[in-house]
């Protein structure tokens, strides 16, 4: 779907702030690549324990520059810094503890969500790669694994096509696994009976996001301002 | 048992011809740098290089590509993030110009392959991939209420890996993020060959802090710490 | 993050009729014994015991064989070598009478099978048990010119486990082959209790020496160090 | 087969002498219990690095009275000791790495080994326990693990059973993995042909072998006494 209408809406870093308030202390989350590695910004000193897929729990905020160990980085490859209590193991243990359900959630992007919560987020088919080809890192075993998984995104594409669709048309990292998607200008909850729009942006209304949205919303009766 | 090497080039030279070969490291971390400088040098062709990346990170990978070295790429995050890199990347092009076979695993499930090899089981079912394109030709069966892919074991010719520590019998000690794939393409390759920054005398290390135990690895080689800042942009 | 209790009755006060739990410990080495003392205290019943042995290193468990409160155990290695023992085992006993039900499993398989349930895998092929009586029951396929049996994940209730060193966290250190099951185990229960002999504040263990990932240990609790000469004869 | 005649030939220790000769440097080994434990006081400072199942390589001698470690003990649960370059690991790893292929020879004990070198070792039915429960422990692993398996055992029950046979009647621990065995009396090498009578105990005919042997032995032409 194509759209026409453009709405302003949260910035990333709120998009990642609203995302924070979703998680539990005594937790355990992934953060994916793009605005989910933002989240880690907004709960520092809280007692949630960040996972680096390559091999890390408890990992700490960016390092600065004179804190740079070309050994500690996370999946990102940004170099990073540890926490009391971290600790290190392999990748192969990382995933385990991924697929064995360890994760309490993972927050990742997405290209596109549908109705019943099918996530693409692994390739753009605009790069002209085959469609088996591209970079699965480890989103499939994420989106799979986590006990809760959040989309963190921009609600339309740059060049204004919807992303929250009936159907995806993108190659799937898996089916029926979002939980919640948070974007600029919606909090949306994945349910049995379809998406449930529970929160907007500050002026919008249910249906200005409708506008923008290629599947059906259920609005909630307790629809609120995105609460930050 | 000493298997210390003396330099990298004896270390790699009977890699032949349409071998395939393990290579660890995240990005940057944990890379076995100058085995793969080593393999460029060597020449052998036709190789399947079994890596989590084809370039991002680790830019001599790129060079066995431009080198016409690799006929195919296990990979589970291949490409440059970027499409406008992608488009300067040796791997993204030789895979459009169909020179160069690629399959693309889920991480989980690429590491988990390696890992069958290394511990004698030919397959297993993983949740992994199912109702994606990964689950193409693949066999899908129900156990419980949930359902999984069949994968088979994958087991590399060589695996060239990458240690902070290691003794002259093998036992490695992995620094941090570094260790990644390091343990289990360590016990996949049928000769495991150890890039190790320090080399020291058996009795040396603690056996209780061991990450990959000295059976698994046939030839060791000290080379000296890489020095990189850490970035795939 | 504090997962310490108070003491191993209220770290098993919930554990419910019923419940499966893995005890790790090879023979003497790694048992967690406060926690199944604990157990029979508590007096949990119609459980399901699954561990390398009933009784041999370890007669704690054959007190909850006495005790009536397992009806099935999961084993590699449940009976003393001896006979003549054995004559006197509860558990082989209770075998034999019919009133206790028993699985038993290739040391290697019965791991595997912990291990898999942890990893989010739900079966594997190994070649183990091929042409024996393990293999009745099983599917049994080929995968290139050898046979490989099924096996499926075992994933326990509650897992009982031993450690040197732990932090408040749940992060494990084990001492030499104290180690065993430990790891695998911990990963496997929905629920781990960790009976640990040194229990320090975070940021105390070295990250790279951890054996047991904090984030697969549900209860810490402190325990005294056990004396015990190592036998089973 | 019953067996009325009785030979005299090796002690235990000196099977395991003769199967310490069979081992190579530079190469894993795993020892059984039994008459293979015995073949470690014969390979002390040679270059074979010895693996306990429950998870360490290099395992030293047993420990004396003084040097007892409760948290170091091989797979029989005797206290041991370390050598330089020991290292430690879970069961899991062990079995990973028994299964994998890395133990480039496994001395087994046996009740049982067949023409075809089928293997019968954990289970003896005099005990009367039903036919799927007994210790099988970690010997089916080994044998289909080692790359060679080497059986060292009496050569006839105390009761005088013929223990190498035709066809094993216990339960197996694993079918046609035997490469060599070695008894008090012969060493017989398990070949696609049959089993091939390569060594005698000292005094002792090719006849008198196969006389308390069930199986049809295949003498070599290369006959000679044990070589100790």
């Amino acid at each position: 779907m194509n759209v026409t209408k453009k709405f302003k809406g949260l910035s990333r870093e709120l998009i990642a702030l609203r995302v924070a308030g979703e998680l539990e202390d005594g937790t355990y989350v992934n953060l994916g690549i793009g605005i989910p590695t933002l989240v880690s910004d907004w709960i520092e000193g809280r007692d949630i324990v960040l996972q680096a897929e390559l091999g890390m729990l408890n990992t700490g905020p960016l390092a600065s520059q004179d804190e740079v160990e070309q050994d500690l980085i996370n999946a990102s490859c940004q170099p990073v810094t540890e926490l009391p209590g971290s600790c290190y193991f392999s990748e192969n243990e990382s995933f385990a503890m991924i697929r064995g359900g360890y994760m309490d959630a993972a927050v990742l992007g997405a290209l596109q969500v549908s109705e019943k919560g099918d996530l693409a987020g692994w390739q753009n088919p605009s790069r002209g790669l085959s469609e088996d080809i591209g970079n699965i890192g480890g989103s499939m075993d994420l989106a799979v694994g986590a006990r809760k998984v959040i989309v963190a995104m921009m609600h339309v594409t740059n060049d204004g096509q919807a992303k929250i669709v009936k159907e995806c048309s993108y190659p799937l990292t898996a089916q029926a696994v979002v939980d919640l998607i948070v974007t600029d200008l919606a909090v949306i909850e994945v349910t049995p009976k379809g998406l449930l729009l529970r929160e907007v942006a500050a002026g919008l209304t249910a249906e200005d996001v409708q506008s923008v949205t290629e599947a059906k919303l259920i609005v909630s009766p307790d629809l609120t301002e995105i609460q930050l | 048992m000493d298997k210390v090497y003396p330099g990298v080039d004896e270390a790699v030279a009977d890699v032949p011809d349409g071998a395939s070969i393990a290579i660890s490291g995240f990005f940057t971390a944990g890379t076995p740098v100058p085995l793969i400088q080593a393999l460029v040098k060597q020449g052998a062709k036709d190789l399947t290089i079994i890596c989590m990346q084809m370039g991002p990170g680790n830019e001599d990978i790129n060079q066995l590509v431009v080198n016409k070295q690799v006929k195919k790429a296990i990979c589970n995050y291949p490409f440059y993030r970027s499409a406008t890199r992608g488009a300067d990347s040796p791997a993204e092009q030789a895979v459009r110009a169909g020179e160069l076979e690629m399959e693309v695993y889920p991480m989980g499930t690429f590491t988990e392959k390696l890992r069958a090899a290394g511990a004698g089981l030919a397959a297993f079912y993983t949740p992994t991939g199912v109702g994606t394109v990964v689950e193409r030709g693949k066999e899908k069966r129900k156990f419980g209420d949930n359902e999984y892919l069949l994968e088979l074991a994958l087991k590399p010719d060589y695996a060239f890996v990458y240690a902070y520590q290691g003794d002259r019998m093998g036992n490695l000690t992995c620094h941090l993020t570094a260790r990644n794939y390091n343990p289990e393409m360590a016990a996949a390759g049928k000769i495991t060959i150890a890039a190790v920054e320090n080399v020291v005398e058996p009795g040396k290390l603690d056996g209780d802090t061991i990450h990959v135990p000295g059976i698994y690895v046939q030839r060791v080689v000290k080379v000296d710490r890489p020095s990189y800042f850490p970035t795939i942009d």
